[in-house]
């Protein structure tokens, strides 16, 4: 085996460093250290001179591992691996020890700092002399996409990875398209024809010969990773026998929506029992008849609007469904244009107007006469039926948070106004995908801010409401936004695996199946014919849980090794 | 083996015996080593005097197997004694490989060891308490006790071992493996676990295996166990993963889980640490509280995790020791 | 027990002048900015709140609107333009109508046309009552003497009936503004002495407007206490010494520099207002209620006519003064007995009453405060 | 000079790494008594790595890791969570004082939070006085 050589950059960063640490000291206690060949001091080690040192000393010296003493190796760890790189030595024979960031920038006693930076770039010296090559893979990206779920996010996505001329399999499992956003009238706030936007969707994905359309279809199957996954479509036939397709993709788009909460649950509303309760559902199903009228067929002179339906509530969903309070705006103003003189009354919580044109949307609906009677969390309207004489047929009771006082409205019609919940399917899409959801059944993105499309499974995708409740130019945006990231993987045709990454020793794997489960990205893959985990290096991440938990110690993190970091502990102890 | 008869010694350290039994376990087969070979010193078979062997020239003896931990100064004495006349000295069993079930005493002190075993035990007749002496002049001529040391050492903690062969005790089968290599001459490298595989009792275990989520540990007798399930996926207490194989899978195929007695994987460098860090991995709760509650089924974890391994841990003894 | 709501309750002030109120979302800004506003009097949200929810009943044991003068900053400060300030002038409009047992205040505030067709009437009678009163027995030349057309002793007997009614007809809706304020509130006492201690604060907020002074702006408060005070003299002036004002051609200084004062006040203010009604720059000008304007406008006619009547008798031109004299009553009779009662001229009574009220119900309140702590303690105590 | 106690310190790279240097680019001063290791997330933190640092003479262990919830690979702070408690345990076996080995969460923007905890551990370690562990270890070989 060849000689360990290694050489050893303190950097000054100008007097960032050197103003507290003593950096000749540094490099000279580091020069005596066994396979040191060099060790020098620069003002800026990333500077290109600083850079071109190193080089030159990798070909001069036959240096074979660098250590950097400078930043954060968050700073500059890919500058110092490009410059190595660039002088012939493999990147990961890099190893940096942050002396500003941790030791400079906050001591200020010059001994302590410098026996301090002697110690973390020692333990550099000693990490870095257990580091191996490592090289990045690469694998092909399928061009071809599969869009779970015919709403009006699956539909997006599918046209906006279509029109730049990619194939994508849309698999919807009712008989037709339009998911939830189809049973609607109007659009909050902006009072457009849902029916309009739904038409224009639907008549592009019908020409677009890109998408191919399976209906009352289900994917049984999913298997592979990034840019080469398959999977198995089943199309119910007509005679009920079904018919299984496979199909290659690179990459997949779950847009599988969301269920109405059954507002049944919430006894004490009586809605199922009493009529004239109904769902905001039912409502909009009046809505698109044309007509609003009460179970007995007469025109309410009397509504009550109630919010938060199962929804920022303790017993059902903590959650808010960001949707129904402009949709409870968007009923106030087409129930008074459609009745003169009617009563509404709408009972919320909070008025959520957090998006664009929604504020000013909540303002007009006060303008009209809309009457908002503000209720507590946990002290929920009671519907009870008016006497004799009463306006109105029920009298909602109402602990009316900003007067204080208890009050009874009439009500000839109440308009439960049902939040959105994951659906009761999406456990198996979760495990069929292989993403996780959390408390309340949403699928789990990536980041919450930073990576909200992406999920920890890669080349897997979320859009619309299957993530969480969201309107409608939401889930547009998701969809597009999820079809822009696979548009960006289709343009490289290769997708680039990380090499670092976690791999099983097979010779030491005793099949005990403990890392399994541990793997967030379920890159760990049980053989049960040979007894032996692997690890799918396209899929890990490198977190290096499993090495840890492996009591066989078979698993290795690769470049964050048990002997790198046993020697770094040495090092910063020594 | 030719004209040269092979020399062997046996010793017995701070040991309960069973290693010895596990020789002779091997049956027949110790008349055949019998045939090849002089055994010099067995306490427990065989006629022989220490000062037999300390007359004899240095590395006379071909092979010394050592079982039983280092626990007082005659168990250091005659591992040093063995050491200096052999060619090869064998830690056979748990106890000289890792400290063995004598290690455990590592966790407490020598007073308390001492005082619990002749001032307070619920055995000893009342007023005739009495803490042996190392000397003790008597009309017949002075007596000497071993020192009994603070704590416990693994064999080779007090002088160089050639090889290891692990379990408590060595499994017979194991036992033979490693002395048919060992007098073959075909010597693997020095420092070499012997008579073991390079893989956990899981992969010997046939149990089926799952993918692990613990909600409750049980204590064996708290549950009725599935026999063809793995016993971790169960719930209870199985260092089958942590511990090299070896034995047959003895324990867990009589339905309790695996203690370790082989010792740590190749890889690994603190047994217990490991054991612990796949335990609590796969327990399934993300509060603090459940886990604490769910960790409060586990008794006494670390002479769980270090049954046979306290000398042989990174830490070694209660570091107050 | 919850409270029945009226759902019909804004459309019913808006006939009063309200409007926007539903704009309102309770931010609480209004409150925030009115120096008023403080416990436990704290409006105009509140009011605003009761009024969108149809709390009839509550709003109708108000004090609040009384407690405000309509400086107009909490319409100013509204994020949403629910116009507080208006909401609380018409909410006076309104318990104007509540107080007013016969109905007629109700009448006149719902339609403009109702409140000036009946001073209309009342003015015609007025005019065909005294030309006739002074044909029969007087001269039409002679203003004054004993063949005067409207001898002052007449006219002051006449005006002491009609102060007289007036006087039990607001007597009468106090009563009923008391009912509403503090004598239905069961479990609240007030002790007898309480109102004797407290009654200096009748003639203090009557005479200083002074609540009016905690607005920031002063100019309006001026304004209001000018035309108060004004009005208040020509009052006195009347009431007790009309044959003085009518006797000349001589001016009587003593009597007469008061009279000019008091005109010139009236008329001042009168124009001030109509002419900031008519601008609208002001926020408190910004929305007029048509009582608003026939109001002013009858007062205005009222001062002028009055003025007028005492030039053309100093000048020596009695028929034109007798002619004026009679058109001057046309005016000050539907004045008393339309606008003091039941309409904006109430709120000389209403207004310092309310302050009374104020006082009394806090005291009342700590009272009952300090009996619950007094009971608390005793229990402690035993305890 | 007082005892100065060495503190091993690992610190998952993506929130308590970060916080670390926000620590540094924010100017916080804490004692120079902590030498952090960066692992990929505290998950990667085995048990060995702590027993390990002990062995080697350190005087306290800190371990930190995203706040939970806040993983960057989802649950790898719940690992480092049902670990802690039973090596905890473990080593109260062994004879070491709790304050030694500690687990904090710091995200990347608690710069400050991660200076006080380290003066803050910096300073009960300081009372509790040297880790004797290394030295006897040594010592033991021969002293029996």
């Amino acid at each position: 085996m060849e000689e360990t050589r290694i050489g050893v950059y303190i950097c000054n960063c100008g007097t960032n460093i050197a103003k507290v640490v003593d950096c000749e000291a540094v490099a000279e206690a580091m020069g005596k250290l066994p396979q040191v060949t060099v060790a020098r001091v620069y003002k800026y080690m990333c500077s290109n001179p600083g850079q071109d040192m190193i080089c030159q000393d990798i070909r001069e010296h036959g240096l074979n591992r660098v250590v950097v003493a400078a930043c954060s190796p968050r700073m500059h760890e890919r500058t110092f691996r490009a410059a190595v790189q660039s002088a012939g030595l493999n990147p990961y024979l890099l190893e940096m020890a942050n002396i500003r960031e941790h030791c400079s920038w906050v001591h200020e006693e010059q001994d302590a700092a410098t026996a301090k930076a002697m110690a973390l770039t020692r333990s550099a010296v000693l990490r870095v002399a257990k580091h191996e090559p490592l090289e990045k893979m690469s694998a092909d990206m399928c061009p071809f996409t599969l869009v779970i779920g015919g709403g009006i996010a699956g539909l997006t996505a599918a046209l906006e990875l279509a029109d730049a001329g990619h194939g994508v399999y849309l698999v919807e499992k009712a008989g037709q398209l339009g998911g939830t956003l189809a049973r609607d009238d109007l659009t909050a706030p902006y009072l457009d024809s849902a029916r309009d936007l739904m038409t224009e969707r639907l008549t592009r994905v019908g020409q677009n010969e890109k998408i191919q359309v399976f209906l009352g279809a289900e994917v049984k199957k999913l298997s592979g990773f990034i840019g080469n996954f398959n999977a198995t479509i089943r199309t119910a036939a007509g005679n009920g026998t079904g018919e299984e397709r496979s199909v290659d993709v690179g990459s997949v788009i779950v847009c599988t929506g969301y269920q109405e909460f059954d507002a049944s649950r919430i006894t004490h509303y009586g809605y199922g029992k009493l009529p004239n309760v109904i769902t905001s559902f039912e409502f909009e199903r009046m809505l698109r008849a044309g007509r609003i009228q009460t179970h007995e067929g007469r025109i309410p002179q009397y509504v009550a609007i109630v919010h938060c339906v199962g929804s920022r509530n303790r017993e059902f969903h903590g959650y808010c469904s960001r949707v129904c309070c402009m949709t409870a705006l968007k009923y106030a103003h087409e129930i008074k244009s459609a009745i003169p003189g009617v009563y509404v009354s709408d009972l919320y919580i909070d008025m959520h107007a957090f998006g664009k044109g929604h504020e000013d949307f909540y303002r007009h609906s006060s303008e009209v006469k809309t009457l908002f009677l503000m209720y507590g969390k946990n002290a929920h309207p009671v519907i009870r039926k008016a006497g004799r004489g009463d306006d109105g047929e029920r009298l909602l009771e109402v602990n009316e948070q900003l007067s204080g006082e208890v009050i009874e409205i009439p009500a000839d019609l109440v308009i439960l106004m049902v939040g959105m919940e994951a659906r009761q399917d999406a456990g198996e899409v979760a495990r069929l995908v292989n993403i996780s959801q959390d408390k309340d059944g949403w699928f789990i993105e990536s980041h919450p801010k930073l990576d909200p499309v992406a999920t920890t499974t890669e080349g897997i995708f979320i859009a619309g409401t299957c993530a969480a409740p969201k309107d409608i130019p939401d889930s547009v945006a998701q969809a597009r936004a999820a079809a822009a990231r696979i548009l960006g993987k289709i343009a490289k045709e290769k997708i680039e695996i990380d090499a670092v990454f976690a791999e099983v020793n097979e010779d030491l794997c005793s099949g005990c199946r403990v890392c399994n489960e541990l793997c967030p990205y379920s890159a760990i893959d049980f053989d049960p014919v040979r007894r032996r985990s692997h690890i799918n290096s396209a899929l890990c991440k490198a977190c290096g849980a499993c090495g840890a938990a492996c009591p066989s110690g078979a698993i290795k993190a690769r470049h964050f090794t048990d002997q790198q970091i046993f020697a770094q502990i040495e090092g910063v102890l020594s | 083996m030719g004209t040269h008869k092979l020399q062997i010694a046996l010793y017995w350290g701070a040991a309960c015996g069973g290693c010895d039994v596990a020789v002779l376990d091997t049956n027949e087969f110790i008349l055949d080593v019998a045939a090849v070979a002089d055994i010099r010193l067995w306490p427990i078979a065989v006629d022989g005097k220490f000062r037999d062997i300390e007359q004899l020239p240095d590395r006379e003896l071909d092979i010394a197997f050592f079982n039983g931990a280092v626990r007082n100064s005659e168990n250091e004495q005659i591992a040093k004694l063995l050491r200096e006349k052999s060619k090869l000295m064998v830690a056979v069993g748990s106890c000289a490989h890792l400290g063995g079930i004598p290690g455990l005493a590592n966790l407490t002190t020598k007073d308390r060891i001492l005082s619990t075993v002749y001032l307070h035990n619920p055995s000893i007749e009342p007023g005739n308490q009495t803490l042996p002496l190392t000397e003790w002049k008597t009309p017949a001529g002075d007596v000497h006790i071993p020192l009994f040391y603070r704590r416990v050492y693994r064999l080779k903690d007090v002088v160089e071992v050639d090889y290891f062969l692990p379990g408590c005790p060595p499994a017979p089968d194991q036992v033979k493996a490693a002395i048919l290599v060992l007098v073959s001459g075909n010597l693997p490298p020095k420092g070499s676990v012997v008579g073991a595989s390079d893989r956990a009792v899981c992969d010997d275990c046939r149990r089926e295996k799952k993918e692990k989520k613990i909600k409750r540990f049980y204590r064996p007798w708290e549950i009725i166990q599935d026999p063809t399930q793995c016993l971790m996926d169960q719930g209870i207490l199985c260092a089958g993963s942590a511990t090299r194989s070896g034995c047959g899978v003895r324990c867990p195929n009589t339905g309790q889980g695996c203690r370790g007695c082989y010792g740590p994987l190749p890889n690994v460098l603190d047994q217990g640490a490991k054991f612990l860090s796949a335990l609590t991995s796969i327990i399934d709760s993300k509060d603090p509280r459940e886990i604490e509650q769910i960790l409060n089924g586990i008794p006494d974890f670390a002479a769980i995790a270090y049954r046979f391994g306290v000398p042989a841990s990174l830490l070694e003894r209660d570091v107050r020791l | 027990m919850a409270i029945r709501v009226n759902p019909k309750l804004i459309e019913e002030i808006e006939k009063y002048g309200a409007e926007d109120v539903t704009k309102c979302y309770h931010c609480g800004n209004c409150s925030a900015v009115c120096p008023h506003s403080r416990e436990p009097f704290v409006f105009p949200r509140k009011s605003m709140r009761n009024l969108q929810m149809g709390l009839e009943d509550k709003l109708k044991g108000s004090l609040e609107p009384w407690l405000c003068y309509y400086c107009g900053q909490c319409s100013e400060q509204c994020p949403r333009d629910a116009e507080p300030g208006e909401t609380m002038m018409s909410l006076r409009r309104w318990l104007t109508s509540v107080y007013d047992f016969t109905g007629i205040s109700q009448t006149f505030y719902r339609s403009w046309k109702a409140e000036l067709f009946t001073i209309l009437v009342v003015t015609v009678l007025t005019g065909i009552g005294f030309f006739l009163y002074g044909f029969s027995r007087g001269d039409i030349r002679t203003y004054g003497g004993p063949t005067a057309f409207l001898p002052s002793s007449t006219i002051h007997v006449f005006d002491w009936i009609m102060g007289g009614v007036l006087a039990a007809l607001l007597a009468i809706n106090a009563g009923r503004m008391w009912w509403f304020m503090v004598g239905r509130q069961k479990g609240l006492r007030i002790p007898f002495f309480a109102y004797l201690r407290k009654a200096y604060l009748l003639p203090l907020h009557f005479f200083t407007q002074k609540r009016y002074a905690m607005c920031e702006r002063k100019g309006p408060w001026l304004v209001h206490l000018a035309l108060m005070l004004s009005y208040f003299a020509m009052l006195v002036l009347i009431m007790f010494f009309l044959h003085e004002m009518q006797a000349g051609p001589r001016i009587d200084w003593r009597f007469h520099a008061v009279g000019y004062v008091a005109s010139l006040g009236l008329i001042g203010a009168t124009l001030y207002a109509l002419h900031g009604r008519w601008r609208k720059r002001q926020t408190q000008y910004r929305h007029s209620h048509e009582s608003d304007w026939i109001f002013l406008v009858l007062l205005l006619a009222v001062a002028v006519t009055g003025v007028l009547q005492h030039v053309f008798h100093r000048a020596g031109w009695d028929v034109a003064a007798n002619v004026t004299y009679v058109v001057h009553l046309m005016g000050v009779v539907p004045m008393l007995v339309l606008e003091v009662p039941f309409s904006k001229w109430a709120h000389m009574v209403y207004r310092p009453l309310a302050m009374y009220f104020a006082d009394l119900l806090v005291l009342a309140r700590a009272d009952k405060q300090n009996d619950a702590s007094a009971e608390l303690a005793r229990k402690a105590g035993v305890a | 000079m007082s005892f100065q106690p060495k503190i091993v310190g690992f610190l998952c790279n993506w929130c308590s790494y970060a916080g670390a240097d926000l620590a540094g680019t924010s100017r916080i001063h804490y004692p120079p008594n902590v030498r952090v290791i960066r692992v990929m997330c505290s998950a990667r933190i085995d048990p060995t790595f702590v027993l390990k640092a002990l062995q080697e003479g350190a005087d306290g262990v800190l371990i930190c890791g995203c706040h939970p919830g806040d993983c960057h690979y989802t649950e790898g702070n719940y690992k480092a969570m049902r670990r802690f408690p039973l090596l905890k345990r473990m080593l109260a076996s062994f004879g070491i004082e709790d304050a030694r080995v500690r687990l904090e969460w710091v995200s990347a923007s608690e710069g400050q939070r991660f200076a006080d905890i380290v003066s803050e551990m910096t300073e009960k370690i300081r009372a509790l006085g040297p880790s004797t562990i290394k030295a006897k270890l040594n010592t033991d070989r021969v002293e029996r």
